[in-house]
This record gives C-alpha cells, structure tokens and sequence, in this order.
C-alpha cells in the first residue's frame, strides 16, 4: 500500500465543515441552494431594508390600483410594474413583494425554528426509546400514540381561545408545532435505532463503559443523521403550512403581520384570476424547501464515508 | 339584479317540470319545523307551508301574505290576540287535510327539550308560554286557542305588530298531531308543502318529490314548478362556483346555496356568460364596526364617533367583494333597505374613503391628540373577515386608532360577543333579521336586554330612551306608525355612535344556464328559491 | 500453459478526498485451470482489491486498470449481463469478512437457495435440497436450523462455511477464497480444504495462513505494498524463498511446539471468574448455547479459549462482557458481578476491560474515522493526555500507518482492520483484555507483531486475558492455560503444555492431530495429505 | 406465551392511551370558550332555550360527569330525555350527535367505506409511486434526474392540498371533462364508477404524501447499497434489479413502513381537505362539521375511532419491525 498526497491536505478536525465546503464548491446544486437560504434568511432578517429597495410595506392599501374585471385587482398579472415587483394583493391592495418579504420573517424563521426543535426532539425521543427500550420506551411510544391521535385541531382552537395574548406568540407558535411534529420523526428514528442497537459496533462501544448519551451521540446519531434530515428537510413546508392554519385558529402570528403560509392559503382561490399571486409566495416557499433538501441531501452524502456506490 | 349587462331572468321561458339541483356548503339539511331557522323562502319552504309567507318581488320589499290562511292575520285587543282562519282544502302529502289543531301542535312541539334549535321568537310573546315543557308531558299551551278545526287564536304577552311575520317562522307550519315525536322527523317530514322527501342521505344528499296534495290555486307564494329537486350537500363553496361556471351537464339545472366568494368574482367578471348568470342582491345584512361602549377606551360618544369618520367605506367594499358594486352600497342608517320604516340620513358626513381630519380633531376634541390604542380588535376566520378586519384596522390607523387583531374561531367568536364578561373593544360582523321587520334590525343589537346572556348587543350599547322607543314601536299595530317609531330610534343610535355602519351587504349566487326565476327581492339577500323553475 | 484467468497489469487505485491510495500496482498472474494459486502477503498489501476488482465488485472511488481475462474475455470489459453470468457462475467468490457478507434481513437458507436459483432454472424444492447438501458439504450440523437462521444468528465459523457454500453452489470455474477458514477451528478447516481439493476447481486462495497455503496450494503469489514480490510453486517457495519479504515471512510462522508463554505470577483474587454459565439464545428453543461452563482467569494470566466452531466461544466472551443476557450462573470481572452491577459499577469494570470483536469489520462505526474509533475510549474515561500522540503510538504499535486516522473503516483491509480493533482495546492498558480471535486475518509477520506486542503489555501491566483462537499454534504462543469448549460445554482444562502435547478428551485429539504443517520437505514428499486425518 | 403477554400488553397500553385521548378531548372541550348546546339553542338564544338544550343532551353535567357518562354508554347504552321523545343510543354507544339525529357509531359505519376507498387508493400510489422514485433517485444520486424527481415530489409537499386538488379539478374536470369533480359511487354499486370517482382524489392525495416516501426511500437506499452484503448479492450473479429491488430494498422497509402506518392511521380517520373538495361523504367530511358546530358527541367518537386506527397502524408497523429486520425484534 502507499499513498501519493495530493496538494490540498485536510486537517482531520475541520474535515466535516471543510468538506461541506468541498461538496458546495464541487456540487452547483448545493452551492445554488446554499445561496438561496442565505439569501432568504438575509431576507427575513432585513425585511424592512429590502421591501424599502422598492419603496413599499406590506401593510399600506392601495386600493386605488385595484382595476381589472370588478375592480378585485385581479389581473393575471396583478398591477405588477415596477413600483409593485411582484404586484399587489387583490382586494386590499397592499404590495405583494413586501408581503413575501416579510413573510420571509414568519415562515421561514419561526417554520425554521418549530422544525428544528421537533426535529431534535423527535431524534433523542425515538432514539432512547429504541436504544433504551423497556419502560422508558413504553411511555415515549404511548405518549406518541396519544398525540398522534389527538385532536390537534381542537387543541390548537381551545389553545387560540384561552391563550393570554401576552404569551409571545412565536414562542407559543415553536411550542405547538414541536409538540405535535416530534412523533413523526421519532417513531422513524426509533425504528431505526431498534436495527442499529444489535450492530457490533454499538456493542463496542458499551463494552468500553459507554453510557446511553455516548452511544447516541456518538454511535447512533451519526447512523441516524440521514433519515433524520430527510425528515426535517420534508417537514418544512409542512410546518410553513401548520403556521398559516395556526394563525387562521388565532394562535399564530396575528394578522396582518405576513406569512407565507397564509398568504398562499388566502391566494388559493385567486389561482385563475391572479395566479401570480399564489405563484410568488408559492416560489419562494418551493424554493426554501428545494433548497433545504438539495442541501440536505448534500450534507447527507458529506457524513456519508462510503461516498460513491458502483451501481 | 347587480349586472346591467346582464339580461333579466328568462322568466319567460320557465316551464313546469325537470329535476332542479341545489347545491349546498351545509352538510345538515334540517327539515324539522321546529328545529330549522329557515327563512321562509328557502328549502324549508319547499315541504312545510305555514300560516303566512313572504311575497318576493324584484326591487320590492318583502311582503307578508297568506299562506294556510286565509289572510295575513286579524288583530285584536290592540294587537295582543291574533286570529287566523285555514283556507279550505289544504292537505298533507298523506292526503289527511290540515287542521288548525296542526298548527297548534307543531308550534307546542317547539317547545319540547328535543326540538330546540329553531327559530323562536313566538316562545317570549306567546302568554304562559315561559313553563310550558311541550306537548310530550300531556299539557296544552293554553294561550294558544283551536275553537274549530280552520280556526287558530293566540293569545300574547304584549301587544305586538309583527305577529303577522311570526307567523311565517318555521313552526308556524303543521304537524300532524302526535307526530313527530322522534329526532328522525327531520328526515321524513310529513309535507304540507309542494314537495316531499323521498329520500334522505346524510351528509349527501336529499331528494325531493312532487306532494301531489298540493294545490297551486291555495299558495300565491310558491310556484311548485320543477318535478323533482336535489340537494347536494357538503359541497365546496369554490368548487359549487366553478361547477356552474363550468355549466356542464346536470349543472345547467342547479344554483349555489353559499355566496360566491369574491375570488370567484372577480373570474366571474371576465367570464361573459358566467356574468349573466351570476344575480347579485340588491342590497342585504348591515355590515358594522362595533364599538364596546363599556370599555374604557370607548366609552366617550366622542371618540366613538371619530371612528365614524375614520374608516374606509371604500376599502371595506373592495375588501368584501372587490368592488363597491359586487360588495354593496355604503351603509349610514342601521335599518335595512326593503324594510318598512327605513329612512335615509347621514349623521356623519364623509366621502367613501373617510374623513381622516375630522376623526383627528374629534379624538384630539375627546383629549386623544396623539390617537388612541392599541384597541383589541376580534374578528373571526371565516367569511373572510379577517381580510375585512384588516382593512377596517388600516383605515383606522390613518387617524391614529391602532388596533391589535385578534382571529378567533368563529364559535369562539360569538361565546365572546355575546358573552358577559365582554372583554374586546371592536368587531366587524353583519346583522340581518329574519323577517322582514325594523324591530329585527334594531331590537336584537340596541336593547339592554340583549347585552350578554347570549344577546347580540354586541356594543353592550344601553340607552333607557332606546329600549323605551323599542318596546313602544313593537307593540305598534299599524306598520307605518311602528316604521316611524323605529327610524326614531335608529337616529337616536346613531347619535351615541356604538357601532360604525359600513356597508349593506350585497350576496351573489350563481345559477345554472336551464335556471329561470332566479330573483332576489329587496329583502331578504337570498333568492327565493319557491318560484324557481328551469327553462327548457 | 492453458490460463483460465490471466491477470495482466492490473492497477487499482483509490481517490480519496486529497490522496490517492494506489492499492494495487501492476499485478499479473496467471491461474490455470484446476489449479490451486495461493495469494500470501503482508496484510494490506492489495490482496482482496485485486481479487474483488475481478468482478467489478469495488466502489466506485476505485480505478483499475490493466485487464483480467476469463477464458479469453476480459472480465473488465464484460457487459453488464455477462458480468452476471460470471459472478458466481464462473466465478464463485468467498468473501473475507463472512460476517458482514450475508444480508442480515433475509434467512441464511433463502440467501443460500437464491445463490443457487439465479444460475440454474431449479425448481424451488431442487434449490432447497441442494442448499441442504452444500451446507452439509461444508460440516455444517444442524442444517435444518442453519437455513432458517438469520445470519446474526450464527457463529463466525458457521457464517464462513455459508459463504463458501455460495461460492460452490453452482460449480463454478474458479473459486476466489479470501482467507476462507479465518474462522474455523482446524478439525473444520481441514474438511473444508479438502472439500475444496476434491471438486477440482480452480482456486485463487487469498490467505495468511501458510499451513493452508502449504496444504493446498501449487504456486504461490506473494505479494507487498500492492506489488507481487515473488512468485513460485509451492515447493520453491517454501524450499528457496527469494526475497527477504518471504524469508521473513516464512520465518515468522509459528509452528505447534515451537515454545510457550512462561507461567503465570500467582493468583490473589480472580480477574475473571465464570461459574456454571450458560446462555441459551431467545429462538434456540432452550437449547443452550453455552452450558455449565466455570472459568476463572487470575489477573496476569492468559487463557486460550479453543473449540470448535460453533461451540459457543464468542457466546462466552459476550458473558463476560455483559452484552448477553445470562441464562444461568454467574461471571464476576474483577469482583463485580456483571449481571446485577448497577451502571456505575459496570462502567468502572468496563473501564479495565478491553474487547476485540470477532468480526471486525461491524465492530467499527461506519461513520467514525480510525482515528476517531479509537480516541473513543480514552474520551469516555477521560483518558488524561494528548489524544493524537496515544492514537499514533497505538496504531503504530499494531503496525499500521499512523495516517490511516484519517481513514474510514470501510477504506482499510481486513487485517488493517483486525488490528484497528486491537488497537481500540488496548487503547486503555486494560487489565483485561478479551479477543475473540484477534489475529485472524493478520500474516504471519504482523501476527507475530501483534503477539510480541501483547506480551510486552504484559510484562509491564500484567493484564489477563481471555484468547479465543482457532489457531492451536498462536495459543500455544501466547496462553499460559487453555481451556476447550465442545458444543457448549467445557470438556478440558489445563496448562497449555499440558493439554497441547497430552490431550485427554477426543475432542482435542482430533483438534492438534488436525493441525497442518508447513511441510518443508516438500519436493521429497509429494503433495502432503490435507486432510489430517483423525 | 411470551407473545400473548407482549398482546396482553399492548392491547391494555392502547386502551390506556384511548382513554387518554378521549378524556383530554372532553377537558378540551370544557376549555373551549363556546358551548357544544350552543349549535342546539333556539335563535333567539336565551339562557333558558340554552339551559334546556344542554339538559337534554347531558352538557348541565360537569365535563367529568358527561365524560364518566359517556364511558357508561359503552358498556350499558344510553338514552336522552324521556318520554315519547326520548333518544334511546344502544350499547356499545360511542355517543349521539344531536345535530346530525343519528348515534355516532351509525354515523362512521356509513362514511367509513368512502374514506377507506380514498386512503387505501391514494396509499397504494403514494407507496408504490414513491419507493420507485426513491430508488430511481438513489441510483441517479446527484445528476438531473434525481434533482428532477426531488422538485417534482417537493411540489407536491410544498403545495396546500387545497390548491392540488383545485388545480386538478379544472384541469382535468373542467378543462379536459375527463373525470367526475365530485360526489361517490359506491364499490359494491358500480366499481368503474368507483374508480372513476376517485380517481383524482387518489392522485391529489398521493401527491402530498408522495415526497416523504421518495426522500426516505433514497436516503435508506444509498444508506444500504454501501454494505457489505449488496457487495454478496451482486457477486453470486444476481441480476442488478433483484439486488436494488430484494436486497437493499428489504433494508429500506423500516422508516417507509413507519411513516406508512402513520400516515395509513392518519388518513383513515379522514382525509379533512380532499373529502371536502371533492365532496367525498367521508369522515373528514364528519370531522369537519364536528369541529365547526363544535359537535362534541360526534367529535369525540371520531376522535376515538380516528385514534383506533392510527395507534392500531402504529401497532402493526411496531410488529412488522420484526419481520423486515430481525434485528430490529424487541426482546
Ligand atoms: N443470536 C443468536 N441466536 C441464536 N443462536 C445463536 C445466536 N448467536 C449464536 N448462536 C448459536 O450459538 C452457538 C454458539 O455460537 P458462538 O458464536 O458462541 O460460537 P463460536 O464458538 O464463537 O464459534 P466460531 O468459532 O464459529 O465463531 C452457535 O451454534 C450459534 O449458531
Ligand atoms: N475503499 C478503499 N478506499 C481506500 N483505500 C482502500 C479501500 N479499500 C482498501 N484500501 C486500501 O487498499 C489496500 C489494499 O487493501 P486489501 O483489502 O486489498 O488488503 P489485503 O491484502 O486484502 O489485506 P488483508 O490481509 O489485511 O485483508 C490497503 O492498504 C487498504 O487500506
Ligand atoms: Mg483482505
Ligand atoms: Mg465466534
């Protein structure tokens, strides 16, 4: 055996993150993905500074550029010019770019931050039920089982009628989605730690005096990471739509704050008439999931050693 | 109808005959008299005749006419008793003729613990009324007097001149004595009506047919002309508009329960002979900004009144419908157009859009020179009144009334409204009565004692000179004397400004192409679905 | 000569994220038709790349080169259909890892019968029963048992002899054996080499063992750094090795008697105490899988654990360590009962034990580095020093390139791989150390490394050890006692010289009488009898 | 024996878990702000027409009274009011919806076969549609097809049902006239019709669900195809389509089933948004209505019923774990 190093070495402590970087140079697509959600979180962070760029706000009516048939503002274009980039809503008139801007801030960072803690959530729960087993597994499995036959919906309306409105919304927002999204993943997760768990290696490590968050950490996790960001990756635009419904019930962000989710749910019926204005916001929530998965499938096949099967 | 464009209902051509499909967003359609709020023109209509009915006529307001009686009710003693007589020869869809003791009994059975849920406003005004458990115990109500089978008296607790439009609620028609003892008689009503049931799934559909004891020459309400008629229940509201957009196949002969959504507006608008089947009413429901009189922020008349001057009437109708046209006119009055007694005034004159300086000097007038806020605004999510909200809550930010939304489910909606605790400042939602009266447009939302315990009074608004004219003008007889009285009131209100009229909604329906008769009087914003027929 | 396979410059490399491992270079060689090549060499030295590249069986990271061809076609250039027909029609292959080489979903039976089926239209009952005849061609008991295993289910030995049975199933042309009987105890590997002898295939046997090699082989290939270093019939080899590489090689064989450990410093308290163990498994239906088995190991001492394949060595190993449930009796480590130590007590005794898995290859974790495997230990017990410099000192210990940290398991050779696991075990100087055959798949130099390693540990830390082998002579060299397991059972127990040069049970007569020579006498003799007969 | 206590087990965790349910719906209820009488109250509503509504249907009780009644009926039935207008519901009675006049065991029992023929359809295609694209992905790892298939399920994940399915019916119902845009046929009635009229929601359905099962399925896949033992199974010859669709397929099975009995489970007790806007008469249709008219006796029978089926889902998926992967029993 010998080897021949080629110019570039790679220190063996950055290797993930410098080879991630290797992937995103290397991979159009990722890199293109990595550009986007970075331009959409930029985007929700400075949402203010970028609805300016065009000189409009998500809030202001502009009822006088409503024309089109019955003055609904509803033309296949929707008074897109350029003062209004993307359009204005119908019926109210306020600026669609602005909307989607905003929305940005709504979805993607509170859709973002629900899916992360369900995410996290679903995996240590699954997991250490599968891993642990016995009583511990037992409650995890019947408390998924009662939350994923709940009534969520009548939940979420009772939670929308006695939450005090002093409760910070996106903080009740990160909560109620978590709560009932984490069963998902951590049944998928505990599935496969159940196979995993008798694999030689995960013996090893117990026989060297591993304790439980060892093994998950440091065994488990690694093995489950794959499933794990194809679940969360998917979810996303799932939660984004759990927000909209959430706000609909009067727990979410209060109207008339923007979000994706209900600007899509409210542009569904304007679909014939004024496709564009499903067609904006829908992108732009397309886009953020593609995104998250052609990255994640990225990030996926960097923590994969055994890049590259012979097919 | 809304679309000049459009021609005026073939009328002409409609002839007896064909299956009419109804398209319905209701996945419960009650049949049980006594159950059923109903107006008198729609489904309920169709199988239960009642002692009155309504006369709908294009551009006409609603008139009450006889319907098993002979004529529209004889008052007496001032108008505490009323006395009808049956017309000759009505019969059930069994054949058994109808007797006034029907009457009598389908209106004791609205008072059993089992048949709650209807329309009840005889329960308050009938004497002796208020123990009374229903006729399932083996007690009469005795205020109710059958001297011979055609003959009915009812005593009441008060003089009151709209007993004549009472009497054309839904359990005001007849069930046969000792029927309908069961939940099930909402799925086999005995028909006294132009059609009976023939076949009742739930959830799915009904089915109709002809009662063939039914006799034209005995109803000047109804014209009984299709055959058979289907109601499709549980459909989508969008999908029932594209259905009949689309105008295909069995669709040619149906029309929509629910309003057309203003998405499918606007498509109609491009849509040429979509367009001529769309009938938009005339007029309809107030649609109003509530202002919670007791709550701190409001309850100077002064501020409140700023607020007649800063909303945005035109937005609001672009936001129901998209156009002032399609949405109705602006509203300034709280009685209702096609109602007697209506006056027209504007006690806060502003163009549609407001007047945003003369809001700021009132409220800079009540001490509020930096504005008012954040006021807690709910609405509730569906209707689209949330869209409505926001648009009221823009308006209002002009003049620097910042408000917070708050979306809630629209049963939790009305438990907070009409609840006793009332803690909201503003809503936006719309009134109409179910008979054509002025008292159902002032008495539910003024009086006292409709604040909380489940009332309407939803701007907890309470003036003793209000409910003062209000129990005068129901115990008015004579219609026009009462009409005055209540315009009285109305102005009374409006000077205290508890709500901010906005609109006088207007509601479009959207019918097949083989429809005819398609019309929409000046009351109620529904079509009368009795003269229906289809064209051949 | 008429070459059935004829390998010419072959050349594999693999690319790595910034370096590329050329793990063959220019291979060529020729193997004839019912002939017998033996490929030896220094572990990781391109053995199992060169044969696996044959078909087409690497990642797609490898490049070869050159060209390998089957009766005239290059195996290299195959369409995809062809390349089918080959595997495991012309070619039958035993893979180096039986362990991992079964997929663990599917019944070892219905794996075995599918073999079968892809290459002849045999109706399903046909396929069943030569499935059954295979196994049994292989010395497999309880067959009916076998085929309704899952592979987990099974020992390493017993996995083996499935893979070879797939090999064989369909007659194939040639048979590349790699290193196929690591896991047999030599009673079983002599009845497979002569199975092996006896269907007159053509074999390329990859293997470290050169008793194997010396047994079965007509010429031998040596290989080293993924270059053939020499090549030669067995004769020549064995008689006038050329280069130092297998001069050396050859020197390092242990022969059986050639020398013991010396005895053990005197017992205090026992570091391992077994009593009346046994283990049944939860679908043997009872049958116990190790039964009334009492051991003790005193601190210091080595014991060789032999027995048959099968006969419940790992089963023991897992006891000890507290991975199987105990059905009955006990284990104390160290003056802990394993079964009822609370966690605490059981990571302090797991602290001072060091395990050696049997198959290495799933012992690892797939997505760790080397290096990272085998910090893992001395972070979990906050191991007080510099990580890098203990993980170079101990790959370097086991004789591997301390730049393999880098790599991943599946980027190392079995032996590479073997020894990672040694290295992982001995990471915390434990006090003792349980391999479950642990040089397996090393050539006899590094073998040799590894046991002068093991030794000097002990003489500075003194730490016992429980040494489970198949190869009598690695157990004479390293265990001070040795204790023989038969279908579960204990059946002897003694001193290593004692039980090696008088054995009392029939079992262990079998088992040393089995053991094969290198015979160097060779070109006076003939072809030597494989089969030790008992 | 060891499987009939792990049974015993089992059914009493699901009991457990039921009645959980079931009692946090009831104390949901009593949280709500509005009155399940409400729906029931004449118009006007005055507090005492509401009082007589909520006598008559139970809700004067406190909610653990009502719910300790309910539990009741299971075992002995129950009947509302007296006399000839009584309500009688028989044992096992799961409830009466007073605005629908009909027990609610009724009420399931004659939509349950419309969402069964939904759901079962939809999944068919979703699962089968799904792992095929997965392994396709998989096998076309990084090039365009895979990013191809990934945008094209992700579309349907990312899009609202509601817009799918209205997408659909003006395509294909209106624009093309190809396939009915709403209503039933009965199985037993007329099968094509059946088919016929399902066959959209079945595609709107399965385009939502589609997208987690490719995703899984490609992941699993390159996951597996690294192993050993596909390195075996290629080398006794067997053809690469019995390698990808036996052999590592089989190792793919542990999450997709997961998410199937989930997603099955959930389905059954009713696909809410397809079932409306295709007027399907199913029990999301039911579940709807309860909700809105706040239908508490009908709620908490489709609540109960809707969790029978996800935990019993969840239930069978736990118990295939052990056939798919021996490794995966639980001892
Ligand atoms: N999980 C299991 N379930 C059922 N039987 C098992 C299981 N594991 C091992 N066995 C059986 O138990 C017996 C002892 O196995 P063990 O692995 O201890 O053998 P061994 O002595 O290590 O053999 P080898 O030298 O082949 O590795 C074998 O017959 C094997 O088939
Ligand atoms: N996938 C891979 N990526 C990178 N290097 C590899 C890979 N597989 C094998 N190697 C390297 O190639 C060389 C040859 O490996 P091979 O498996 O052929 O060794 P071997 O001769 O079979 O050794 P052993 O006797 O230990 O099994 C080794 O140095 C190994 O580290
Ligand atoms: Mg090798
Ligand atoms: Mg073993």
């Amino acid at each position: 055996m010998s080897e021949s190093h080629l110019p570039i070495g790679v220190p063996a402590s950055r290797r993930s993150a410098s080879e991630l970087l290797r992937t995103l140079r290397r991979d159009r697509w990722a890199l293109t993905s990595a550009i986007v959600i970075a331009a959409l979180a930029v985007t929700g962070i400075a949402a203010p500074l970028i609805a300016a760029l065009e000189g409009q706000d998500p809030y202001t009516f502009h009822t006088e550029l409503l024309t089109g048939p019955g003055s609904t503002g509803a033309a296949p274009l929707g008074g897109l010019d350029g003062d209004h980039w993307f359009g204005v809503e119908p019926l109210t008139g306020r600026d669609l770019f602005a909307i989607v801007v905003y929305g940005a801030r709504t979805s993607f960072l509170i859709g973002l931050a629900s899916t992360a803690v369900a995410m996290v959530l679903g995996v240590i729960l699954g997991a250490s039920a599968g891993y642990l087993g016995g009583w511990w597994d037992r409650i995890v499995m019947r408390t998924i089982d009662v939350l994923l036959g709940f009534p969520s919906l009548i939940f979420m309306i009772a939670i929308g009628a006695v939450a005090p409105p002093s409760l910070p919304r996106p903080v009740l927002l990160v909560a109620l989605i978590a709560v009932f999204n984490w069963p998902r993943t951590a049944r998928v997760i505990r599935a496969q730690t159940l196979s995993l768990r008798t694999r030689d290696f995960v013996s090893a490590a117990r026989v060297l005096g591993a304790g439980p968050w060892h093994v998950f950490r440091h065994e488990l996790l690694p093995n489950l990471l794959a499933p794990a960001i194809v679940l969360t990756t998917i979810s996303i635009p799932q939660l984004i739509g759990l927000e909209a419904a959430l706000s609909f019930l009067g727990v979410g962000i209060t109207a008339p704050t923007p979000s994706w989710g209900r600007t899509i749910g409210d542009a569904i019926g304007w679909v014939q008439t004024q496709p564009t204005y499903v067609l904006f916001p829908g992108l732009a929530l397309f886009a953020a999931t593609l995104a998250f998965n052609v990255l994640g499938d990225a990030l996926r096949d960097t923590l994969d050693p055994r890049f590259g099967v012979r097919g | 109808n809304a679309n000049p464009a459009a021609p005026a209902p073939n009328s002409a051509d409609v002839a007896k005959g064909g299956t009419l499909y109804i398209l319905s967003d209701l996945s419960v359609q009650q049949l049980d008299p006594a159950k059923s709020q109903n107006l008198a023109i729609t489904v309920l209509g169709l199988v239960h005749r009642r002692l009155t009915s309504w006369k709908i006529e294009e551009g006409k307001p609603a008139t009450v006419v006889p319907d098993l009686a002979t004529d529209t009710g004889r008052p007496s003693d001032g108008g505490k008793t009323w006395t009808f007589t049956l017309k000759d020869n009505v019969k059930y869809a069994d054949g058994t003729p109808i007797v006034a003791a029907d009457i009598k009994y389908g209106i004791e059975r609205s008072f059993a613990a089992a048949f709650t849920g209807g329309l009840a406003y005889h329960k308050k005004l009938l004497a002796g009324a208020d123990a009374y458990k229903g006729p399932f115990e083996g007690s009469e109500l005795a205020s109710i007097e059958v001297p011979d089978p055609k003959t009915i008296v009812f005593r009441l607790t008060q003089p009151y001149g709209d007993w004549t439009w009472i009497a054309s609620t839904p359990p005001f028609a007849p069930v046969p004595k000792g029927k309908g003892t069961d939940a099930s008689y909402t799925e086999k009503p005995i028909a006294s009506g132009p059609y009976q049931v023939t076949s009742y799934a739930k959830g799915v559909e009904v089915k109709l047919s002809r009662n063939t004891f039914w006799d034209k020459g005995t109803d000047e309400a109804r014209a009984g002309l299709p055959d058979d008629i289907v109601i499709q229940l549980g459909q989508q509201t969008d999908i029932i508009s594209q259905r009949l957009i689309a105008d295909a196949g069995n669709d040619k002969f149906a029309f929509s329960v629910p309003f057309v959504a203003p998405a499918q507006l606007a498509q109609i608008q491009g849509n040429q002979p979509a367009k001529q089947r769309l009938v938009t009413s005339k007029s309809g429901a107030l649609a109003y900004v509530t202002l919670n009189t007791r709550r701190p922020a409001l309850a100077d008349p002064k501020v409140r009144q700023a607020f007649q001057y800063a909303v945005d009437k035109a937005s609001y109708q672009i936001a129901s419908a998209g156009s002032a046209e399609l949405a109705g006119g602006i509203a300034t009055t709280l009685i209702t157009e096609g109602i007697a007694g209506r006056e027209v005034y504007d006690l806060y004159p502003a163009p549609p859009g407001g007047d945003v300086e003369k809001a700021k000097q009132l409220l800079r007038e009540a001490g509020h020179a930096d504005g008012i806020g954040p006021l807690d605004f709910v609405v509730y999510n569906s209707n689209n009144y949330q869209k409505k909200g926001e648009a009221v809550q823009a308006a209002l930010l002009r003049a620097g009334i910042k408000t917070e939304l708050r979306v809630v489910d629209s049963e939790a909606w009305e438990a907070l409204v009409t609840g006793n605790e009332g803690t909201y400042d503003l809503t936006v939602s719309s009134w109409q009565p179910d008979f054509p009266s002025a008292t159902g447009n002032i008495q539910p939302l003024f009086d006292t004692k409709e604040i909380g315990n489940g009332g309407y009074n939803t701007a907890r608004y309470s003036n003793p000179e209000v409910d003062k004219l209000i129990t005068q003008a129901q115990s008015t007889v004579d219609p026009v004397e009462a009409g005055k009285i209540w315009a009285k009131a109305d102005r009374l209100i409006m000077q205290d400004s508890p709500v901010v009229p906005l609109i006088y909604t207007r509601n479009s329906f959207l019918h097949g192409s083989k429809i005819g008769n398609f019309v929409i009087g000046g009351f109620p914003a529904y079509p009368n679905f009795l003269q229906v027929g289809l064209t051949k | 000569m008429d070459a059935l396979l004829s390998l010419r410059d072959i050349s594999v490399d693999f690319t790595l994220p910034g370096r590329v491992v050329h793990a063959a270079r220019q291979v060529s060689f020729d193997v004839a038709r019912g002939e017998v090549v033996a490929v030896v060499g220094e572990s990781g030295s391109g053995k199992s790349v060169t044969a696996m590249s044959l078909l087409g069986l690497l990642p797609s990271s490898a490049t070869v080169t050159g060209s390998a061809l089957l009766g005239g076609r290059d195996l290299y250039r195959l369409s995809p259909a062809e390349l089918r027909a080959v595997r495991g029609g012309e070619i039958g292959m035993v893979f180096q890892e039986p362990m991992s080489a079964l997929n663990p979903v599917f019944r070892v039976g219905a794996q075995l019968v599918e073999a079968i089926r892809v290459h002849r239209r045999e109706p399903m009952a046909a396929a069943k029963d030569r499935a059954r005849s295979l196994l049994e061609k292989v010395e497999l008991t309880d067959v009916p048992r076998i085929m309704r295993a899952y592979p987990h289910e099974l020992s390493g030995g017993q996995l083996q002899r499935v893979v070879i049975a797939m090999a064989i199933a369909n007659d194939p042309a040639l048979v590349i054996a790699d290193e196929p009987t690591t896991a047999l105890d030599v009673t079983v590997q002599a009845g497979i080499l002569a199975l092996l002898r006896k269907l007159g295939q053509a074999i390329l046997l990859i293997t470290h063992d050169l008793g194997v090699v010396s047994a079965l082989a007509d010429r031998v290939v040596v290989m080293r750094d993924g270059e053939i270093v020499e090549r030669g019939t067995v004769a020549e080899l064995f008689a006038a090795p050329k280069t130092e590489y297998t001069k050396h090689l050859l020197d390092s064989v242990l022969t059986l008697g050639s020398g013991s450990a010396e005895a053990p410093s005197s017992t205090v308290d026992n570091a391992v105490e077994i009593t009346e163990l046994a283990v049944s498994y939860p679908r043997s239906h009872g049958v116990r899988a190790v039964d009334g088995v009492s051991l003790r190991i005193a601190p210091g001492e080595v014991v060789g654990l032999v027995g048959e394949s099968g006969s419940g060595k790992s089963t023991v190993s897992g006891a000890i360590t507290g991975l199987l449930p105990i059905t009955a009796g006990s284990v104390r480590v160290g003056g802990t009962d394993i079964a009822g130590a609370g966690r605490r007590a059981l990571k302090e005794v797991r602290k001072r034990i060091g395990v050696v898995f049997q198959d290495p290859a799933s012992s690892l974790n797939p997505r760790a580095t080397i290096g990272k495997s085998i910090t893992e230990p001395l972070a979990l017990h906050r191991f007080e020093g510099d990580f890098s410099a203990r993980v170079t000192e101990l790959l370097t210990a086991v004789r591997l390139d301390p730049a393999l940290r880098d790599r991943y398991p599946h980027q190392l050779s079995g032996g590479q791989r073997q020894r990672v696991g040694i290295a992982r075990a001995l990471a915390l100087r434990p006090a003792l150390l349980i391999a479950d055959e642990p040089t397996s798949a090393l050539d006899v130099s590094v073998q040799a490394s590894i046991l002068d390693l093991l030794d000097t540990l002990r003489a500075e830390f003194g730490f016992a050890c429980l040494f489970i082998s198949h190869d009598l002579a690695v157990i004479e060299r390293v265990a001070d006692r040795v204790a023989v397991l038969h279908k579960g059972k204990l059946v002897e127990e003694g001193t290593t010289a004692g039980i090696l040069t008088a054995p009392s049970h029939p079992y262990t007569q079998r088992l040393i009488a089995s053991v094969p020579k290198i015979d160097r006498r060779w070109e006076q003799h003939g072809h030597p009898d494989p089969v030790g007969t008992p | 024996m060891r499987v009939l206590r792990f049974l015993a087990g089992r059914l009493a965790g699901m009991l457990f878990v039921l009645l959980v349910i079931s009692l946090c719906t009831y104390a949901l209820f009593a949280l709500l702000p509005s009155d399940p009488a409400r729906m029931s109250c004449s118009k006007p509503c005055t507090p005492e027409s509401l009082a007589l509504a909520r006598g008559f249907m139970g809700f004067d009780k406190p909610w653990i009274q009502q719910y300790l009644d309910f539990l009741g009926g299971i075992f002995a039935g129950r009947t509302f009011g007296s006399g000839p207008t009584a309500i009688t519901c028989d044992a096992p009675c799961f409830g009466y919806s007073f605005l629908q006049n009909a027990t609610v065991t009724d009420l399931i029992t004659a939509r349950m076969p419309v969402t069964v023929s939904l759901a079962l359809g939809a999944a068919v295609i979703w699962l089968i549609g799904g792992v095929a694209l997965g392994v396709f992905s998989a096998l076309r790892r990084g090039k365009l097809p895979d990013r191809l298939s990934m945008a094209f399920t992700l579309a349907g994940v990312s899009a609202p049902t509601f817009l799918l399915g209205l997408l659909a019916i003006l395509i294909f119902g209106f624009t093309f006239n190809m396939v009915p845009v709403s209503g039933y046929v009965a199985l037993a009635d007329d099968p094509v019709g059946w088919a016929w009229h399902l066959i959209t929601p079945w595609l709107v359905l399965a385009a939502v669900h589609i997208a987690v099962y490719a995703r899984l399925t490609r992941t699993q896949m390159l996951e597996v195809l690294g192993e050993d033992h596909i390195r075996t199974a290629r080398a006794i010859g067997l053809a690469e389509r019995t390698v990808i669709g036996k052999h590592a397929l089989r190792n793919v099975a542990l999450p997709v089933v997961t998410v199937f009995a989930m997603d099955l489970g959930g389905l059954l007790g009713g696909a809410v948004i397809t079932e409306r806007l295709f007027a399907l008469p199913g029990l999301g249709g039911l579940l709807i209505d309860a909700v809105s008219l706040k239908d508490l006796p009908l709620l908490l029978g489709i609540t109960v019923f809707a969790a029978v089926l996800v935990i019993v889902a969840n239930f069978l998926a736990d118990v295939c774990y052990g056939l798919l992967d021996p490794r995966a029993r639980v001892h």
